[in-house]
């Protein structure tokens, strides 16, 4: 489909952006066919949104979960690796073993938080994309993809509803 | 007989094994204070001086120290009895594990604290944590002979059994582990076990008053322990439950 | 000022002095790298191993620390000069000629120790010799090489590794030989 | 009409005294951030290159002279092994402490006054403790040596002691930093975003933006990803944070040192971070506000007024936990504690003990109460300095002041400071360096968080009265 | 660099890796191993790493310790006591210990020089031949009766070559001198031996089987003749007697180290120590009832008590303490001698064990045997006979000078003049090792070796058995030092005649031999049949010794009925203060140029590395001084500065002050430290004719300055400073 294209309507609030998304769904635009572009983060249920799959709880848990196993290895393999008898104490003595557990499991759930969201958002992320620098300013975007025939349709919509441009989206370097 | 500490995993049999291998029983009633043990520690193991300022300023790096406090007052003023303070060689030393890299440890096969002089950077958590204050710490190239010119020539007399320490590293006695090792490979090589009073420390043989006994503390016929068994015997801080393996026999 | 920085280091005065920045950075580790890399000091004379052991001189002969006490040693030339006078070899032998200016100005010869332990490592070779080893089982194999090398990288890891294995079941065994008052002290 | 001109004036009060019910455009606001970022006078300079000198000579040179030398040119000795170092690495941590917690605790309880500074909070924490770290490593007799303390695999199979509350102390203290340059980073995302969009291309800062705002958008999956990041992030960050102080006091109190060998160190110690670390909070804000443009609107008395009741609250429970350590120490009436706590009163740093007091409880009671007061930028200013010179002193006294009094009185000693006190004022210059820099190069102010908690702020009449409403939009 | 690399560049690897292991762990440059194959010619016994040990005789002071010397391919490494020893049984002192940083000091003589009495060692070094022919002509070329020789307190076997030769051509006797000697008043001791016993010996106390002792100022814990005998000797009588402790009482104006392990510590006035032990005496006839023997006869003990500033009932008890000991002793000495009534002293502490009956008992007062190859005792010189040498040296009577084993320029009280009476010799040739101030204020230095370098034979000053103790070089000379016995005689076989007549050796060993050959066949430690074998054993069993003692009882009649005069002793000088130097118990006399005995704590002070003054806590404060406060000493000599030790334990009327710092030569760690406290003693002499060092009195002078004492002590914990008092 080289003649798919997508539009890109800039909303200066919140409301029109909502009710642009509300008649869109009825001009037959898939809801993933949609994508909402903000400044701040305006939650699903203010623009009547499905609500977003997210990795991030999952990857951290699994983080957590292979921290908790590297502290395992440090506070109880590796003290039997080379056997050193300190202050009449175990070798593997429990107390201290639940400090080395904690901060590696919560050193590994913080790193794969945070690797998540690069995961989830595909970041880095350099190439050329559909934007508009005014949405920093506080502007709310809707980024159509996969247009109905009836694209002029839309437009109209889109502008009736108050959108300040509608424009075909270009893909431009951020 | 070794007590391997690998199969101990509680307290109370750690203070099992706490009598150890070696030994010494400090005798306050002879030590005259006069500082031959200090000399002799320093020869052996290639103690450095520190000089005038540092000696000054808590920074001597004597092994073993004589240790002496006033009573009383004027006329009736006595010193207390001067107590030759070394490392205490503890069974379940505080020292130990606190060391981040495994530089001061538990010798299984001796009994004794070892400090690994090249595993060694220099936290100096052991020194603080030592109650009994007898860890030196190399706060310069004391031994370096680009610092010190002197060292060039006076480095001949240094005893080629023991590392030569620069700066950054801690250090402590040893209970001359160097002579421990020589005695048991010379007794080994004649197919026997090491003999009582076959060889002692550095300290214990040069003291004029005998004060000094070392040995196995292990065995119960041994000088050490006979004289460990002593009525006048006691650990300096025992209440802290570090085990101690030097004995002090008291005055009077 | 800082982007004018940036401008200057595009530009190409910025290139030749990232040039030259980058090649003193990699001046000075090629300067580290051939300070690790120096070869030992030449020996003072070229000593055939191979020749002597072909002879049939066995390694006591001239290392007779090795099973008394800490230290194998390495000959006084009044020991090379033990057997080199009775061979009429010596006196022409051009390789020869150090051995015989020694002993005629009766100065030593300094020998570069090969096979070394760093300073805190405390080695004795006489229970290793007691235990079974022999010279071969560390220094490699003497009826190869002409001046000794060392054939292993004599570090912890390689000393542990040996006693280990060597220690084997035995429990007592292992403790004392894997006890870092063993050789650190 | 008199009423309603009443309730519109006492309205554009409220508008005028909290930043949350005066919104602004957006991109006035962007522009404000940005304009603060840009406008670098010649005095920032001025400062700047004396700090750089500062730290060049105070801590890299003075650094190198004590490596090459040996820790003898320090005034550390026997007993006192650890000196300023471990002073100032303690009080770093403490610093470090206060990021956290007005982003994380504060986020999670959503106080909304909070989110005007969380960024200035957080880089505190990260550039407390980068220095933490240097204090850590200099005062280590074979630097050279540190990374025998991490868990890296070796030939000889000999790993770190896990014994040693340092390695503890060295796992906590990574995972901390780890964890909050993360924790700073990812709601900065947005920002550095907004700063890349206003930054003209070709310009090295476009790259730099370009660079870190790694293609951020504001999609829909962004924001999710990014909320819900955050949400653990503020919720996991909590209790690593309190480990970090916590394993830290255990330094401390696992050893078996009169004074030290006490169970209430944790929570003393978090509290006594939180302390300072709320002390340098508001210093930190109060220069930015008076030094750096626009950000007069950013950062206004309410915020100052509520850190300071923060800080009483603090300062109470500094009381109470300083207290019960000393009654408990004193009631134990072990000799050597006795000894100790007789010391500290009597010894020759006994006006250090009574200033520590001073500083960090009389003053904060007599001042803070009144809202007045602790409204005002520059008061608050003096007293969150005097609670940072007060708590530098607590733990002044817990380390070389406690460690001349040991079970060995022939060894007890004085401790006089030597190159320490230098390499002391090198991390104190770099930490200021880093936050110039930080300054200049990332917006300080996370504009798309206090966008967010302006729009879910607005005001309701209840009859005569009108009140602050906030929604939760989450 | 392809297939070649392996294993040649994986050698290099690790050899260049173990290098860099060293730096970077921690043992960088100053090895271990340094040096340690100077061989050419490796002994057959000798292996790599293994040591040899070596019987010889410590140098460090006259009393003749035997030593056995760790040495390592051709280094010494460590000094250890010879076991089968009588005088020490297999222990040292710290000050033996410390002999190897005099082995390898930074500062010794490394050449013979031409030293031109200049102020620093010359730099223009001779050849020995040269230096011995310097020699050479100095003994032809003089009169004999110009030439002195001034050696050191050991009777050793220079000294006996030294006399050899002066007899034999004529010159006066050797004269033997040290500052030991002289702070001990040896010379009074013996001579209150001669008065009572009629016999020129020093008497030997036997502490090792008394069970209470008495000891008026002896510091035989610290440098008193035999201090490692001594110390052997306490420890057996405190805890040598399962059944019983031994008690002992020291009478001391300051605490001194031997005081400290003292069950009693009784200051007493300083010059009463002769009126106590009568009184002591007087009281112990009464306990016992029966006649009060005529010693004892004329003292009245109520008096005497006040006099020394003591309570009567403290003297009753310890007579009664006396008079109930199965084997009471008591033992006089160091600054008790060393007053202008020292020589009444020591009579009177000999006449009260006398008294006490234990003359010749176990646990008591014998004479001490001559030493092996000895025809007579020979003492010291006291201060008196050296005030008349440097009397003649002043007078143009002497023309050459040779001086070995002695610094008086440092040791001799400055009033004495030596080093003015030394400017007045023509030719002064000294055997120094290091370069002291007597050796830089020579024409020459001919340095000896060192005494682990060296052969020799050294007599015992005390010892129950007669003891000739062997030394034998340990190592090869580290410097182009020669044996001083071996100069001589060279200088007399080169002189020819009857110098050469009188010296017919070929070496200094031979010498010995000859000296050693009336002992083959002896019994003893060891017999041999023929002087080989024997001067074998004697260089391995480090000497030869009877196997049994061999101590003489001296008669108690004479010494009970002496009459005294008592009186308390004179003090010269107007000060407030008694002026009491001691020899440093950690430095010695010439320990100085030792870094480690620099660092050894006092014992009783824990100062290192300076000279301080001791005071009573209460005088210092009424005198507004505190510690540290450097303080001027004054008295008709002259005045010295040094910072003030508050004592707990001295008199408040009296003033202490170790000997042994003060250099201001000898090397880089004597040099510019510390005082000299016989800088600011008096020429007075006691009827002995010893220095009454301890007999003046000084004033104290505030400063104003600060200089801050090294302590191994804290003052926090031992004295509480810093501290409010709560």
């Amino acid at each position: 489909m080289a003649e798919e294209k997508s539009i890109l309507a800039v909303f200066s609030d919140i409301d029109p952006a909502a009710d642009a998304i509300e008649q869109l769904r009825l001009l037959g635009v898939h809801d993933d066919c949609m994508n909402v572009i903000s400044g701040i983060p305006v939650t699903e249920a203010m623009l009547g949104r499905p609500s977003q799959w997210t990795n991030v709880p999952r990857l951290a848990l699994g983080g957590a979960a292979a921290g908790f196993l590297v502290g395992l290895f440090l506070a109880f393999i590796t003290p039997n690796m080379y056997t050193i008898s300190v202050g009449g104490q175990p070798f593997t003595p429990v107390p201290p073993a639940v400090i080395v557990l904690f901060e590696m499991t919560m050193l590994g759930m913080l790193i794969s938080t945070f690797v998540g969201v690069f995961f989830d958002s595909l970041f880095p992320n350099y190439r050329p994309m559909h934007y508009v620098p005014e949405i920093s300013d506080g502007k709310i975007a809707i980024l159509i993809e996969c247009l109905p025939p009836d694209e002029q349709k839309v437009r109209d919509v889109l502008k009736q509803l108050g959108a300040e441009s509608v424009e075909e989206a270009e893909a431009q370097h951020l | 007989m070794t007590v391997d500490l690998n199969k101990l995993h509680a307290v109370g049999a750690i203070a099992e094994a706490a009598e150890g291998k070696w030994g010494m029983v400090i005798d306050m009633d002879l030590c005259t204070g006069c500082q031959a043990c200090v000399a002799a520690c320093a020869m052996e193991n290639n103690i450095p001086y520190v000089e005038e300022e540092d000696a000054g300023y808590g920074r001597s790096m004597h092994w073993i120290r004589t240790e002496r406090f006033w009573e009383g007052e004027y006329p009736e003023v006595k010193i207390s009895g001067y107590q030759p303070m070394l490392c205490q060689q503890c069974g379940k030393a505080p020292c130990e594990p606190v060391c981040p890299a495994f530089a001061t440890v538990h010798s299984q096969a001796e009994q004794l604290n070892l400090q690994v002089y090249n595993r060694c950077v220099g936290t100096r958590y052991c020194a603080n944590n030592c109650p009994y204050q007898v860890r030196s710490f190399n706060w310069r190239d004391y031994q370096d002979s680009r610092v010190r010119p002197e060292i060039t020539i006076l480095a001949n007399q240094f005893n080629p059994d023991v590392t030569v320490r620069r700066r950054g590293v801690m250090e402590k006695c040893t209970f001359c582990i160097q002579r421990i090792h020589k005695a048991q490979d010379k007794a080994k090589s004649e197919g026997r076990e090491v003999e009582d009073g076959e060889f002692t420390t550095a300290c214990a043989q040069a003291c004029p008053a005998n004060a000094i006994t070392f040995g196995r503390i292990d065995h119960p016929e041994s000088l050490v322990s006979q004289l460990a068994r002593s009525p006048r015997a006691e650990h300096h801080l025992e209440e802290l439950g570090t085990l101690p393996r030097v004995t002090y026999l008291k005055e009077g | 000022m800082v982007k004018r920085f940036f401008e200057w280091v595009i530009g190409p005065m910025g290139r030749i002095a990232v040039v030259i920045v980058g090649m003193f950075v990699f001046s000075l580790a090629a300067f580290g790298v051939y300070q690790t890399q120096q070869n030992p000091k030449p020996q003072p004379i070229q000593f055939p191993h191979n020749l002597h052991v072909g002879l049939g001189i066995q390694c006591l002969y001239c290392h007779p620390g090795a099973s008394k006490g800490p230290s194998a040693g390495l000959p006084t030339i009044s020991k090379c000069w033990g057997c080199h006078q009775q061979i009429a070899k010596t006196q022409t032998s051009p390789k020869l000629k150090p051995l015989l200016d020694a002993m005629t100005n009766g100065t030593n010869f300094v020998w570069v120790p090969v096979a070394k332990v760093p300073e805190f490592v405390h080695f004795n070779h006489r229970p290793h010799i007691a235990a079974g080893l022999n010279c071969e089982n560390c220094h490699g194999d003497m009826t190869k090489v002409t001046i000794a090398e060392n054939p292993q990288v004599m570090n912890m890891g390689w000393c542990l590794n040996c006693h280990r294995q060597r220690a084997g079941d035995d429990e007592a065994k292992l403790t004392k030989l894997t006890d870092c008052g063993t050789c650190h002290y | 009409m008199a009423d309603r001109k009443h309730h519109t004036s006492h309205e554009e009060h409220l508008r005028e005294q909290r930043l949350m019910l005066d919104p602004m455009p957006r991109g006035k606001m962007n522009e404000m951030v940005m304009e603060a970022m840009h406008t670098t006078s010649w005095k920032f300079w001025l400062v700047f290159g004396l700090l750089a000198a500062i730290v060049a000579y105070a801590l890299f040179y003075k650094w190198g002279v004590m490596i090459l030398e040996g820790l003898g040119v320090a005034g550390v000795n026997r007993p006192s092994y650890w000196g300023i170092f471990l002073v100032n690495t303690v009080f770093w941590i403490g610093i470090s402490h206060a990021g956290t917690f007005i982003s994380a605790i504060l986020r999670v309880f959503k106080a909304e006054f909070r989110r005007p500074f969380t960024r200035a909070a957080e880089l505190m924490t990260t550039f407390g403790l980068v220095q933490a770290g240097f204090s850590i490593f200099m005062h280590m007799g074979r630097v050279w040596l540190s990374y025998w303390l991490m868990p890296i695999p070796n030939q000889r199979q000999l790993w770190p002691n896990f014994h040693s509350p340092l390695s503890w102390d060295l796992l906590a203290i990574t995972t901390y930093l780890l964890s909050s340059t993360m924790y700073l980073f990812l709601p900065l995302i947005p920002d550095l975003a907004m700063a890349r969009d206003r930054t003209p291309d070709g310009t090295w800062q476009k790259v730099f933006y370009r660079t870190l705002a790694l293609g951020f958008r504001g999609t829909e999956g962004e924001w999710t990803h990014l909320r819900n990041a955050l949400n653990i992030f503020a919720f996991a960050i909590i209790p690593v944070m309190f480990s970090v102080h916590t394993i830290v006091s255990w330094d401390f109190a696992m050893a078996t040192r009169p004074g030290w060998s006490s169970t209430i160190f944790g929570p003393y110690f978090v509290i006594g971070a939180l302390h300072s670390g709320m002390g340098a909070v508001v210093m930190v804000l109060a220069v930015v506000r008076g030094t750096m443009k626009n950000m007069k609107y950013f950062i206004r008395p309410e915020h100052f007024e509520a850190i300071g009741k923060l800080m009483l609250i603090i300062s109470m429970a500094w009381a109470y936990f300083f207290f019960n350590d000393y009654i408990v120490q004193w009631y134990g009436g072990d000799k050597w504690t006795k000894e100790l706590l007789h010391w500290h009163e009597a010894g020759p740093m006994g006006w250090m003990w009574f200033a520590m007091l001073i500083f960090n409880v009389a003053i904060p009671w007599a001042t803070l109460w009144n809202k007045k007061w602790r409204s005002t930028p520059w008061l608050i200013f003096i007293v969150g300095m005097l609670i940072n010179v007060g708590m530098w002193f607590e733990r002044y006294i817990i380390v070389p002041i406690s460690l001349t009094i040991n079970r060995m009185p022939f060894t007890w000693r004085l401790y006089q400071p030597g190159i320490e006190v230098w390499l002391g004022i090198g991390t104190l210059a770099f930490f200021i360096l880093l936050y110039m820099t930080a300054s200049k190069l990332i917006p300080l102010i996370p504009v798309w968080e206090v966008q967010e908690g302006q729009m879910a702020h607005s005001l309701k009449k209840y009859g005569r009265e009108t009140v602050v409403t906030v929604s939760e939009l989450e | 660099m392809s297939k070649q690399i392996s294993r040649r560049d994986f050698l290099k690897l690790a050899t260049a890796g173990a290098a860099t292991t060293a730096v970077l762990t921690g043992c960088g440059p100053t090895s271990r191993f340094v040096d340690r194959e100077p061989y050419l010619k490796m002994p057959e016994y000798t292996y790599n790493g293994m040591s040899t040990y070596y019987a010889t005789t410590c140098r460090e002071c006259a009393a003749a310790c035997g030593l056995v010397v760790r040495t390592m391919q051709g280094r010494a490494i460590k000094v250890e006591g010879n076991a089968n020893h009588p005088v020490n049984l297999g222990k040292t002192c710290a000050r033996g210990q410390a002999t190897l940083q005099g082995l390898y000091n930074p500062d010794r003589v490394e050449n013979p020089v031409k030293q031109a009495r200049g102020a620093q060692l010359s730099q223009e070094t001779l050849d020995w031949n040269a230096a011995i022919q310097i020699v050479s002509d100095a003994l032809q070329n003089t009169d004999p009766s110009e030439i002195a020789f001034l050696m050191g307190m050991a009777p050793d076997h220079l000294f006996d070559l030294v006399s050899d030769l002066a007899n034999a051509i004529g010159a006066p006797a050797p004269v033997r001198f040290g500052a030991l000697g002289m702070f001990e008043a040896r010379a009074t001791l013996s001579k209150a031996a001669e008065n009572l016993f009629g016999k020129v010996s020093m008497p030997f106390f036997d502490l090792e089987n008394a069970d209470v002792v008495v000891s008026f100022g002896a510091n035989f814990l610290e440098t008193w003749l035999s201090p490692v005998a001594f110390t052997r000797g306490f420890a057996k009588m405190r805890r040598g007697n399962p059944e019983r402790r031994g008690y002992f009482v020291q009478f001391e104006p300051r605490m001194s180290q031997t005081a400290s392990k003292a069950d009693e510590w009784i200051p007493l006035r300083p010059g009463t120590e002769s009126l106590v032990a009568l009184a002591l005496g007087r009281l112990i006839a009464e306990a016992r009832g029966g006649a009060v023997p005529a010693a004892f006869a004329s003292i009245d003990p109520l008096t005497v008590a006040s006099d020394a500033g003591l309570k009567l009932e403290t003297l009753e008890r310890l007579a009664q303490t006396l008079v109930n000991a199965h084997h009471p002793l008591v033992i006089p000495g160091g600054a008790a001698l060393g007053q202008g009534n020292g020589l009444a002293a020591a009579e009177s502490v000999l006449a009260l064990n006398a008294l006490l009956g234990n003359f010749g008992l176990p646990g008591g007062v014998f004479v001490s045997p001559l030493a092996p190859a000895q025809d007579a005792y020979h003492r010291p010189a006291s201060a008196k006979e050296m005030a008349d040498f440097i009397a003649k040296m002043k007078s143009g009577g002497v023309k050459v000078l040779f001086i070995h084993g002695v610094n008086p320029v440092f040791e001799m009280p400055k009033q004495f003049g030596f080093a003015e009476a030394l400017a007045s010799v023509p030719q002064v040739i000294s055997f120094a090792t290091f370069p002291d101030e007597t050796a830089l204020a020579a024409d020459y230095i001919l340095p000896d070796h060192h005494g682990l370098e060296s052969w020799g034979y050294q007599r015992a000053v005390v010892s129950a058995k007669p003891v000739l103790s062997g030394a034998q070089p340990v190592v090869t000379p580290y410097f182009n030092t020669r044996a001083t016995a071996d100069v001589f005689l060279a200088a007399a076989a080169l002189a020819g005649g009857k110098f050469a007549a009188a010296l017919p050796f070929a070496d200094e060993v031979a010498f010995i031999q000859s000296k050693l050959a009336g002992l083959v066949g002896e019994e003893g430690f060891f017999a041999a049949p023929e002087i080989n074998s024997f001067t074998a054993y004697f260089q391995q069993y480090g000497g030869w010794w009877t196997n049994d003692p061999s101590l003489a009882t001296p008669s108690a009649a004479s010494a009970i009925a002496k009459r005294f005069t008592p009186a308390a002793a004179e003090f010269t000088g107007e000060g407030e203060f008694f002026f009491l130097p001691f020899v440093s118990p950690t430095l010695g006399e010439a320990g100085a140029n030792k870094p480690w005995l620099q660092e050894l704590a006092d014992p009783t002070t824990t100062v290192m590395w300076n000279t301080w003054v001791e005071m009573n806590p209460e005088t210092a404060h009424e005198l507004g001084i505190e510690n540290d406060d450097v303080v001027q000493i004054v008295s008709e000599a002259g005045g010295v500065e040094a910072p003030v030790y508050l004592y707990p334990a001295i008199r408040p009327d009296v003033i202490a002050m170790p000997f042994g710092q003060g250099h201001t030569a000898y090397g880089r760690f004597a040099a510019g430290r510390g005082v000299n406290p016989a800088d600011v003693l008096g020429v007075h002499f006691n009827e002995a004719g010893d220095l009454a060092f301890a007999g003046m009195k000084v004033e104290v002078k505030k400063t104003g300055k600060k200089k801050i004492l090294s302590r191994l002590e804290s003052r926090i914990g031992v004295y509480g400073e810093g501290l409010e008092k709560e």
